[in-house]
């Protein structure tokens, strides 16, 4: 084991799966030169050389649509857009282009493309600190990944880089700086397998990324006086760990979903109708959902503040809800 | 240019004519889907510009037609398969007429979305240039086509990155029913090539031998390392943007069927040229007949796609 | 009262408003000369000419983005994408610069823009054929109509016209050619009130387009089998009518959403966690979710057929959850 | 020119430099957020352009700098304001320093995606063809913005409908660290016009005089209903791409400070003139001073956003 950054762990990845595969190229604006805006991607381009890791020009639609067209191909591209908010900015080849091509063409190729998206954050504007998680959940044809720790960002981006299916890879802004322990050597994570990050009776949350980080703070205070909250982190969102978090729910009998997305569609919302379906018998306190109440994340960092959950706000809602 | 190549653009085209109209029919009986966007009078070139390409080449192209396929060899029988949704359908009942696939022969799709191909080319040129070197591809796009800001990113850069692909535009002088007129603000889609430091070049779509060079000379351009070709092609859309189309919006019409048609044009060339007469003329329209009807009996024989195939091919 | 089609009525509506207000243009491909790929808007362009009703060229970013720039500038915008699935191509301009820009300068102008976007429909292919509302009503900042009837089609456009919010208007395919009465003279249908198509008691179905078509018909055969069925139409998803499908499920006790589009997070997901938060104590049958399983929508017909919810199969799940 | 009015033009960039140094200063002593890219070297340009523009005109810009909103006449507290999440900001918290809006002095504001301003720059042309003929609208864009589909399809459509639509792109050479002649194929974005029939033209950016006037051509062409122009100022941008920037990428950055900047040439070309001397600079500076330190009072004097203003401007 030794204790790493997230950032470093999704350099390693990168380093590791481009040493081991030599169709793996990574391109992005900022990337090769410069080493990424966030420096996640520093010291590859003089490491692989120009030909596979190199900067792009601000060319959202190609930078992901190529992606698709290499993949196609035999490459296994690995594409940087500088902030997950920009898959609209792509949407045609997100949604459209990475989603479905494989389906439109009846299965004729596959599309070993990873998108890596720097999503949450905050004073970057509306348009550069979104989570839009639930927007590709939504989606055919896209798996999803949402990395917590440093461990997990290294073995998710491993396997989505040896996936045969295109992966959205977010990876939370403020979660870079993050240390942890990684394991030594080779090893990947499976996508869909939830992980419980602590045990307990009084109800389950479910929470990721920067939230699962809240959570877990709010968590020990609770525990403090006497609450015992099950914690799950879904790692991917496609595939969706929907056992897991039923198991628990049965267990517990309550259900909180945490998250940075837009409240109404967002995650919370599958997980709810999914308890409905699965776990009425069990359940019997009224589900919640903390996330941002439906408006664009602002600039300002105090306004920011007032609507992305904090620890305090999960540690009153656990409070109220098992009151 | 060699008499015996432009002998086989001819009986290409012809073939795609003649099944292509076979198609229609049988749309118009209710025997077969009606989604096709009938390529007649862009045939000869299209095919003409495919006869340009080596067999390892790709292509990525639009809807306009099926020549494309059958330039590249794909079966009569896979694409009508395609068309009825029945077993031995290239895309398995997923993409239908528009998402004909056949990656032995090169052909890569198509994107639904106007102006997907620009940015999938890309990548394949990305990757034939590190997996394949030498070999090209060649995006088939329409005139309205050229107006999405997928065209601009990808030719700058496919041209700052020295890619091996080659931009085809049939210009048809419309989109549906809109005039290129009314919604482009240059005459020549190939002026475009300015911005990016690339050969733009116009050809008359109608003349197969000319078609041929220019495509010939794209051609070695992007094996040479030399980046990618903007060709214009001046095509002629015979008919309606799609079968059910009554082209109200288009006055001169009727008359284009009688004097635009490229392929008597070709016919004649050969006839000029000594290599076609009416005893081959003959020939060849019956072993076309012969090609379509057969693959129109194996199509009408095989099953239906199996409904679960609907839940197939999304992941890998 | 006329009977006219759902097509004609929406080819009403813009008559009529455009009638009324000098600032509402109409724009998209083939809408003007040719009256739109599906006929929708004929006569307009003669009436009301070439500066109010035009052909645009194939640039679905800069048809949503200038809808917006336009509206900013006290215009009225109404602009017609060729099929739904196209906001995925002006994917930054549907879902960040209509959804946002207002909110980024803090409310410094109105947006009202509405985009109509033909959903649904078969034979079309994967890119041809969705039913996006979703990802729609995930988004903050875009309002959402999805009228089932020529009344509603009528009424919610007009609505739509005149508010001063950007607005996604679905109109499906299926239902251009579905006739009914439309009231005679001015009306406007407010957005965010659901009406209840069917009373009964043994379990609310919640569907609309062409899923409520469906679900009408399905509801016809139960009720022969004597299982009364309250079916309710949202009308519009943004705003949403959370009230009436709650006060009907606290009467039913169960609830099923009929839905055309990808299940995993479909609306049929918000209103799960919805009915979980707010409606628990009252349900007694699992929440069922009928939609489309998460994969594109193919081209052939017969494959379209066993993805898309039938009458048949809405039949069946009632069957089933209310035995 | 009028040597009055290029004397405006050095006392508005003047203020724009030192009020943007003192943000910066303040930024990193933690004072304020630290999310400016700074504008020094790009001034000049920016605001002998929009000096070319009339009261009634809107224009929509990109990231670099404030200068375009002094040259239109916002208040520094303002400008301020923005950047300190205070009351009296335009865009109420949600934008920042990024996205000052300020409708009645024409500024439309920006979009966070860069080249957004394209597609609105093309409706806002629309509005004001059939509501406010006569008047235009400015986008002022980034070489590697131009990189962006929707220039494209912004330029096309702006062309074909003849909207008074000004193209200005700001060729500073780099994309934050990656230069343009390893993402763009062609040195000169103006070459890009050939593809849309419109005027392209290159002018040397830090020549305030000569950007003020293929200005002012390009503003008459619009207003009398010719369509866009397409306008390439060469610029340099002294500092980095934003405050925390080292520039390791750029090993000229030192010299370029040295070397590049248009102030001083500016200041000497108004001082050889005879409208620019020693007294008056000194007076100019301290203008300066006094306003932006009033603004810096007011600011911090002015109480935080309400937290709620979150939940605010959303809709109508
Ligand atoms: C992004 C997008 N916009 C609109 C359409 C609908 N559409 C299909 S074909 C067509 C016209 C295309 O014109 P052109 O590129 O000139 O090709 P042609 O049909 O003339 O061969 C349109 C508008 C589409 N499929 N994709
Ligand atoms: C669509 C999009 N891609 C990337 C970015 C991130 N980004 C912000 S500024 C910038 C560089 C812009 O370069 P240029 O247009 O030349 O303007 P300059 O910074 O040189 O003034 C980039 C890549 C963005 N905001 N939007
Ligand atoms: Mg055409
Ligand atoms: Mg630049």
């Amino acid at each position: 084991m030794s204790v790493i950054t997230y950032s470093k762990a999704i350099n390693q990845a990168l380093a590791e799966e481009m040493e081991r595969d030599e169709n793996v190229i990574l391109y992005g604006q900022d990337v090769a030169v410069w080493g990424g805006i966030f420096k996640v991607t520093e010291g590859l381009r003089d490491r692989f050389g120009p030909e596979r890791v190199f900067d792009s020009p601000i060319s959202e639609n190609v930078m992901v649509g190529a992606g698709v067209g290499a993949a196609m191909m035999g490459l296994r591209p690995v594409v940087e857009l500088q902030f997950a908010d920009f898959i609209f900015t792509a949407g045609d080849e997100v949604f459209l282009k990475a989603g479905m091509w494989r389906f439109m063409h009846g299965g004729a190729y596959k599309v070993p493309l990873v998108i890596r998206a720097p999503s949450g954050g905050s004073g970057f504007g509306p348009e550069h600190s979104a989570c839009p998680e639930a927007f590709i959940m939504h989606a055919p044809g896209l798996l999803c990944a949402v990395p917590s720790t440093p461990a997990d960002a290294k073995g998710l981006l491993k396997e989505a880089i040896r996936l045969d299916n295109p992966v959205v890879y977010f990876e939370h802004k403020l979660l870079y700086a993050m240390r942890g322990e990684v394991p030594d050597g080779e090893y990947t994570t499976p996508f869909g397998k939830a992980v419980v990050r602590r045990e307990g009776d009084a109800l389950t949350i479910v929470a990721w990324q920067d939230m699962l980080r809240r959570t877990l703070a709010a968590a020990n205070r609770l525990s403090k006086d006497g609450i015992e909250v099950e914690v799950i982190d879904p790692r991917t969102l496609n595939p969706f760990d929907r056992e897991t978090i039923i198991e628990s729910v049965k267990k517990t009998g309550a259900c909180m979903v945490v998250e940075e997305a837009y409240r109404t569609l967002g995650v919370g919302a599958e997980i709810g109708a999914l308890l409905l379906e699965h776990a009425l018998p069990y359940l019997d306190k009224p589900f919640k959902r903390l996330a941002i109440p439906d408006v664009p994340l602002p600039t300002s960092q105090h306004l920011v503040n007032f609507i992305v959950p904090s620890e305090e706000d999960i540690y009153k809602a656990v409070k109220e809800l098992v009151a | 240019m060699n008499p015996k190549l432009m002998l086989d653009i001819f009986k290409t085209s012809l073939l795609a004519r003649r099944f292509e109209a076979r198609v229609i029919q049988m749309a118009m009986a209710g025997e077969l889907p009606g989604s096709l966007h009938a390529g007649a009078g862009q045939e000869v070139c299209q095919i003409a510009a495919i006869t340009a390409m080596n067999k390892d080449d790709y292509i990525l192209y639009g809807h306009r037609g099926v020549a494309y396929m059958i330039a590249r060899g794909t079966s009569l029988t896979a694409i009508l398969a395609d068309i009825a949704g029945k077993e031995g359908a290239t895309s398995r009942g997923k993409g239908g007429v528009m998402h004909v696939v056949d990656v032995p022969h090169g052909i890569l799709g198509e994107s639904g979305t106007l102006g997907g191909g620009f940015v999938i080319s890309v990548g394949v040129g990305m990757a034939l240039k590190r997996r394949y070197p030498g070999r090209v591809v060649t995006y088939f796009f329409g005139d309205g086509t050229s107006n999405r800001g997928t065209f601009h990113e990808s030719l700058n850069w496919a041209a700052v990155q020295k890619l091996p692909c080659i931009y085809f535009c049939e210009n048809n002088g419309y989109a549906v029913s809109v005039p290129t007129s009314t919604s482009t603000a240059v005459p020549d889609i190939s002026a475009r090539a300015a911005g990016y430091g690339v050969p733009g070049v116009v050809v008359d779509g109608n003349d197969a031998a000319a078609v041929y060079e220019v495509m010939q000379k794209a051609v070695e351009r992007a094996r040479a390392g030399h980046g990618p070709t903007l060709i214009e092609a001046k095509v002629t859309r015979l008919f309606g943007h799609y079968i059910a189309d009554q082209q109200t919006y288009r006055p001169d019409a009727a008359t284009v069927i009688a004097t635009k048609d490229p392929l008597p044009k070709l016919q004649q060339t050969l006839v000029n040229a000594g290599v076609l007469n009416d005893t081959l003329l003959a020939q060849l329209e019956a072993d076309a007949q012969r090609q379509i009807e057969e693959a129109v009996a194996t199509v009408k024989a095989a099953p239906l796609l199996a409904p679960e195939t609907a839940l197939q091919d999304l992941y890998a």
